[in-house]
């Protein structure tokens, strides 16, 4: 559904992402994993048309997608949740999702359903619908974060490091929603510091290593993977 | 063993988030003493203290023995206490020899007169700075770029660039918060030489590090954030086998069916 | 060369002070008591000094829309007011346009100067360091002072009062009608900001743009479109403004200088990229301005914002309403 | 360049400025090079607060006035030969500055911008209405030309030297500084702040010492002025004078030494080589500032690495034409 073929993108001089090839099937969780700096929010980024590639390409259905404005991802249904959350602290939660919603021209009983949805999803958030982003939990933040994205109705999910700050607990929550979601038919593209976590919702994982992947299979499989143990796993 | 570096209850809060909560730690001196836990755990603010970047809400920081807790960060600097930073903070207009040789500043003394009539003490001191300078960027591999713009240098570069800037301090503490970030295996590899090498000149060494193969491989004491909270310190064999420090962060115990 | 002072000319004919000071005209002839006498005076500098205020309230909203979108302070803010108020000179005292007329067609010019400034000034700067930016702005002001200058001639304009003259008494009070008409119009233009920024989807994107660019393009809002648009609404701020103030004072080069400055003052002494407290610090300014130039003295009012912006700076570095500004390294 | 040919390049310099000027150069021309020479003083100066420690004035023009004042008064009031009026007014305005510098210390960026403004205006509004000392609206008149001995320095070119040696005093003292510890610690605070402080440097001093050299080298160019001009006027010490100089420094490109001077002399000569403009001169200066921030944020100076580059060409070349002669 979703490829990225041979990916450069530079910073200025130095070189983010270096060769990044990978391929995300329709319906699956497919996690990039590796260390801080590896290149992963990078590869993210320049999905999402925030970088422009300097090599390479993205398809998404067969069309390329690569150095398009962002408005017209989103609009092809890629939606990115950026690193750390970056909900807009001076708008409410109501307005956080409604901002979500952007380019859809949908009317307002629609918009009303979607917004009850993201509340069945994450209970927490319906009290706090008209509450200022900013006083919200980091937790609370991060379920606002996936559930604007939700709002734009999207068919790949891009998440960037959502357990990034957040108590086990809570990231053991967040993590059952994602697979929720994931059931409900979206394809996930998910950047992971914490391996193990990473490994263990996916179906499919990509090791990268100073911008280039290295590594790939089924989850499961990389889990058992020596290399990857002694690397990520702290083992 | 004696602590160089001791850091009493440091409570920090930013409005209403608590950053760090009633931390103590105590660096022994001659270590490489390696701080890791999840992001957003408090370390890189704890660094902040400890190099009186930020003062804490409450605690105290003592360094070899002396209070120096809201002092000025240069102030750190002139006794003793080098740091790098995470998202890299380098002097990114300037040549690397300009970088180090900005660092030689607490080192010399002369004044504005002296530097207008160009004294023999000013030529002299002037020497030494470009002379340590120098060797400094040898010691980390870097002589051969002493004239390359520091913003041009690749991401390594730069990481080994901010450790000789902070070396050229002559520290006797040295805060790294995490130096391999962006490093392939081979430059990890040979940071984790740099870092042993650097206690080999009898500095002691504070680092952050996400990078647990460099964490297990040299550090002689691991200790734990979790939510600004210490929840674990030993040395690296104990902590792998810690069963809360595997919860919170090396991540075994989430489980899914 | 004969070098003018900035603000020599704004100083010079007290018109405010004339009109503050008129009670002793107007009541002196009754047999009124001293102390009621004073009463009056006191509410007149009320009003007048509200009616200063609401105008450096409207700048000092342009400057702040600016500000929280961009992060740059537009040193060049001021001169939409003196373009606003020459402009309606032109169009009303030349041309004979009615004033309503007048009034839209000059805020809508002004709008599409704001277009310009952001296509040619502000893009090519994006992401420069901030001192390129101020040199930038300091050009931008060279030019328009010495656009007006070429086109108006540097001679002091008076905008013709279109209540003629007329005053308001209310027992011994006398009020300016000018002065309650600003007050209105700004109190009309706050409140439809405020519906629009809060209660309307563009208005929910504005902010959006503002606090977050790069998560507000992730959403798919046309963030370029915005930024457009957050300078039209401070260049229109700045028009208003400078056309509400025309008739108070002689319009003049030098005026959207005072109007522009006072309003950076007054932003920061409400806290630096706050509404409310740009608002607040305003009327504050406002009324001090007035209550120094009656009671204190006239000659260092230029001065007094920026004595109270320093004072606060020192003793209140957030302002009024400011948050607390945290480095992050 | 080594030590020597840089020496040889300087005495060279100061030769062709001290004989220019008896070439038959008009008094009119000569006046002109004197205001440049003050400009370049007053830009240098700046170049300590803005250019090398990112530290951003709008109060140079303020510092000119209160050096100027200083000397006119001291001689006039207190009868302090120019010679003495002359290190003691620089020294006024360096107090000045300091204070000045203080709140730089809290409040960075365009908070300094307004505070500076704000600081200018109240100086001004000072000179402009304390009648007692300032002569108020007046205007400070009859202000003692130097002498020394029986020589009087009253024509445009005698002029000349005392500013030419002032300014020379101003390039050597901004030479010695920026290569030296205080030049660099300077330099790393406009970098980053934070870096700077960490890396061992004192940011509050250096700050403040910052302020005070622009004042400083402010103090001695109002000096200049005031006892040139022999008449002052407090608004002529005002905003857009700041500005002025703050365009001829960022013209030039800040931060370095060749960069004020170039701005400061070219801006003052500009506008007689384009007299044809006419009253559209300052306009089309207002766009011209704008054009080339965007074009060129670090100034004109960015084209002599080029230039030196096409000289040096045309001078191997030359050399390579002489030896294959032989």
């Amino acid at each position: 559904m979703l490829k990225c073929d041979s990916l450069s993108v530079y910073y200025g001089k130095t070189c983010a992402v270096h060769d990044v090839t990978f391929s995300v099937p329709e319906g699956k969780i497919v996690a990039l994993v590796g260390a801080n700096g590896a290149g992963k929010s990078t590869t993210l980024k320049t999905i999402s048309g925030l970088l422009r590639p300097s090599h390479g390409t993205i398809t998404f259905n067969g069309e390329r997608i690569d150095g398009m404005r962002p408005r017209d991802i989103v609009a092809r249904g890629i939606i990115h949740v950026p690193e750390g959350r970056r909900i807009f602290p001076g708008l409410t939660v109501r307005e956080n999702l409604e901002i979500g919603a952007c380019l859809r021209c949908d009317d307002k009983t629609s918009l009303e359903k979607d917004v009850e949805h993201v509340c069945q999803l994450f209970p927490q958030l319906a009290k706090r619908m008209n509450q200022l982003g900013w006083s919200l939990s980091g937790g609370e933040q991060q379920m606002l974060a996936i559930g604007r994205g939700l709002m734009a109705k999207p068919k790949v999910f891009l998440l960037d490091e959502p357990s990034l700050g957040l108590a086990p607990v809570l990231v053991e929550k967040l993590f059952e929603a994602i697979k929720q979601i994931n059931a409900e038919g979206l394809t996930i593209l998910l950047v992971e510091q914490n391996a193990y976590l990473a490994l263990n919702t996916a179906d499919l994982a990509y090791v990268v290593e100073n911008g280039r992947t290295v590594l790939h299979g089924a989850a499961s499989d990389l889990l058992k993977d020596e290399n990857v143990k002694r690397a990520y796993l702290g083992g | 063993m004696r602590a160089i570096l001791q850091a009493e209850d440091i409570t920090v809060r930013f409005g209403g988030l608590v950053a760090l909560n009633g931390i103590n730690l105590s660096v022994q001196e001659g270590q490489i003493h390696a701080l890791i836990g999840p992001n957003g755990a408090g370390k890189t603010t704890l660094i902040n203290v400890l190099s009186n970047v930020t003062t804490p809400t409450t605690g105290r920081v003592t360094f070899k023995g002396e209070p120096i807790t809201g002092l000025p960060a240069h102030s750190a600097t002139e006794k003793g206490i080098g740091r790098t930073f995470q998202n890299i903070l380098l002097f990114a207009g300037a040549t690397v020899l300009e970088n180090v040789m900005i660092a030689r500043h607490c080192r010399t003394k002369y004044g504005l007169l002296e530097a207008i009539v160009r004294t023999g003490n000013m030529l002299n001191e002037e020497e030494t700075v470009r002379q340590k300078a120098f060797q400094e960027l040898e010691f980390v591999g870097m002589a051969d770029k002493a004239s390359t713009i520091a913003g041009n240098l690749d991401h390594g570069g730069q990481r080994l660039l901010e450790i000789a800037r902070a070396l050229a301090t002559e520290p006797s503490l040295l805060l790294l918060d995490e130096p391999s970030a962006g490093m392939n295996p081979q430059e990890v590899n040979s940071l984790m030489d740099l870092i042993l090498r650097i206690r080999g000149r009898g500095i002691t060494v504070l680092l952050i590090e996400h990078n647990m193969q460099l964490v297990m491989g040299i550090a002689d004491v691991v200790t734990v954030l979790n939510f600004g909270e210490k929840i674990a310190e030993g040395t690296p064999k104990e902590i792998q086998n810690n069963k809360d420090v595997r919860e919170a962060y090396l991540g075994r115990g989430i489980q899914y069916a | 060369m004969v070098r003018r002072g900035m603000w020599a000319s704004a100083c010079g004919p007290d018109v405010l002070r004339d009109a503050g000071t008129c009670g002793d005209v107007l009541c002196g002839s009754d047999v009124v008591h001293w102390a009621k006498r004073g009463v009056c005076m006191v509410v007149q500098l009320i009003v007048n000094g509200l009616a200063m205020g609401f105008i450096y309230a409207l700048a000092a909203l342009g400057v702040v829309m600016l500000y929280n979108a961009l992060g740059i302070v537009n040193f060049a803010q001021g001169e939409f007011a003196t373009l606003g108020a020459f402009i309606a000179y032109s169009l009303i005292a030349e041309m004979g346009v009615p004033y309503p007329l007048g009034f839209v067609v000059t805020v809508l010019i002004v709008a599409a100067v704001g277009v310009l400034f952001e296509r040619i000034v502000y893009r090519p700067l994006r992401h420069k360091h901030f001192l390129t930016v101020i040199v930038s702005t300091i050009g931008v002001m060279i030019f328009f002072r010495e656009f007006e200058r070429i086109v108006w001639k540097p001679i002091p304009r008076f905008f013709p009062d279109i209540f003629e003259g007329r005053l308001i008494t209310i027992g011994n009070v006398v009020i300016v009608p000018q002065h309650v008409f600003i007050i209105g119009v700004a109190l009309v233009l706050m409140v439809s900001l405020y519906l629009f920024l809060n209660k309307t989807s563009v208005g929910a994107k504005m902010r959006a743009t503002a606090q977050d660019q790069e998560t507000a393009s992730l959403m798919g809002v046309d963030v370029e479109k915005m930024i457009v648009l957050t300078f039209v609404i401070s260049a229109c701020l700045g028009a208003i403004a400078g056309v509400l103030f025309a008739p108070i004072f002689f319009i003049t080069i030098d005026m959207g200088g005072t109007v522009g400055l006072t309003a950076f003052c007054a932003s920061i002494i409400g806290g630096f990229g706050s509404i409310p407290g740009a608002i607040c610090g305003a009327l504050l300014l406002g009324l001090v301005e007035v209550f120094a130039a009656a009671y204190v003295s006239s000659v260092y009012k230029p001065a007094v914002a920026f004595m109270l912006m320093i004072a606060f700076l020192m003793f209140r570095p957030r302002g009024i309403f400011g948050e607390k500004v945290s480095v992050k390294v | 360049m080594g030590r020597r040919t840089r020496c040889a390049v300087a005495v060279g310099v100061v030769t062709l400025l001290a004989v220019f000027p008896l070439l038959g150069v008009g008094p009119y021309y000569i006046r002109l090079l004197n205001l440049a020479g003050i400009y370049v003083i007053l830009t240098l100066g700046l170049n300590f607060c803005v250019g090398m420690a990112g530290q951003i004035s709008y109060a140079q023009a303020s510092f000119f006035g209160i050096g100027a004042y200083a000397s006119a008064l001291l001689t006039l009031k207190a009868g302090v030969s120019f010679w003495a009026a002359l290190p003691l007014s620089a020294l006024v305005a360096l107090v000045f500055g300091v204070l000045l510098g203080l709140p730089s210390l809290k409040v960075g960026r365009y908070y300094l911008a307004i505070v500076t403004i704000g600081f200018s205006e109240i100086v001004r509004l000072v000179l402009l209405n304390w009648k007692e000392v300032t002569y108020g609206a007046e205007g400070v008149k009859n202000i003692p030309v130097p002498t020394i001995g029986a020589f009087t320095l009253n024509t445009d070119l005698r002029y000349y030297y005392l500013v030419l040696t002032i300014v020379l005093f101003a390039v050597f003292v901004s030479i010695r500084i920026v290569h030296s510890r205080i030049g660099r610690a300077l330099h790393a605070i406009r970098m980053s702040d934070l870096a700077a402080e960490v890396m061992g440097v004192n940011t509050r001093y250096y700050k403040i010492l910052a302020f005070a050299l622009s004042a400083f080298f402010g103090g001695l160019a109002g000096s200049l002025i005031a006892h040139y001009d022999t008449y002052l006027h407090a608004n002529s010490f005002n905003f857009m004078e700041s500005a002025k100089i703050l365009c001829m420094l960022f013209i030039g490109g800040s931060g370095s030494i060749e960069g004020p001077i170039i701005g400061a002399v070219g801006l003052t000569l500009l506008p007689e080589w384009l007299r044809f403009l006419k009253d559209y001169y300052m306009a089309i200066y207002g766009v011209g500032v704008v054009l080339l921030m965007s074009v060129m944020p670090s100034g004109i100076r960015s084209l002599i690495p080029q230039l030196a580059r096409f000289v040096q060409r045309l001078f191997t070349n030359k050399q390579r034409a002489v030896r294959s002669e032989h």
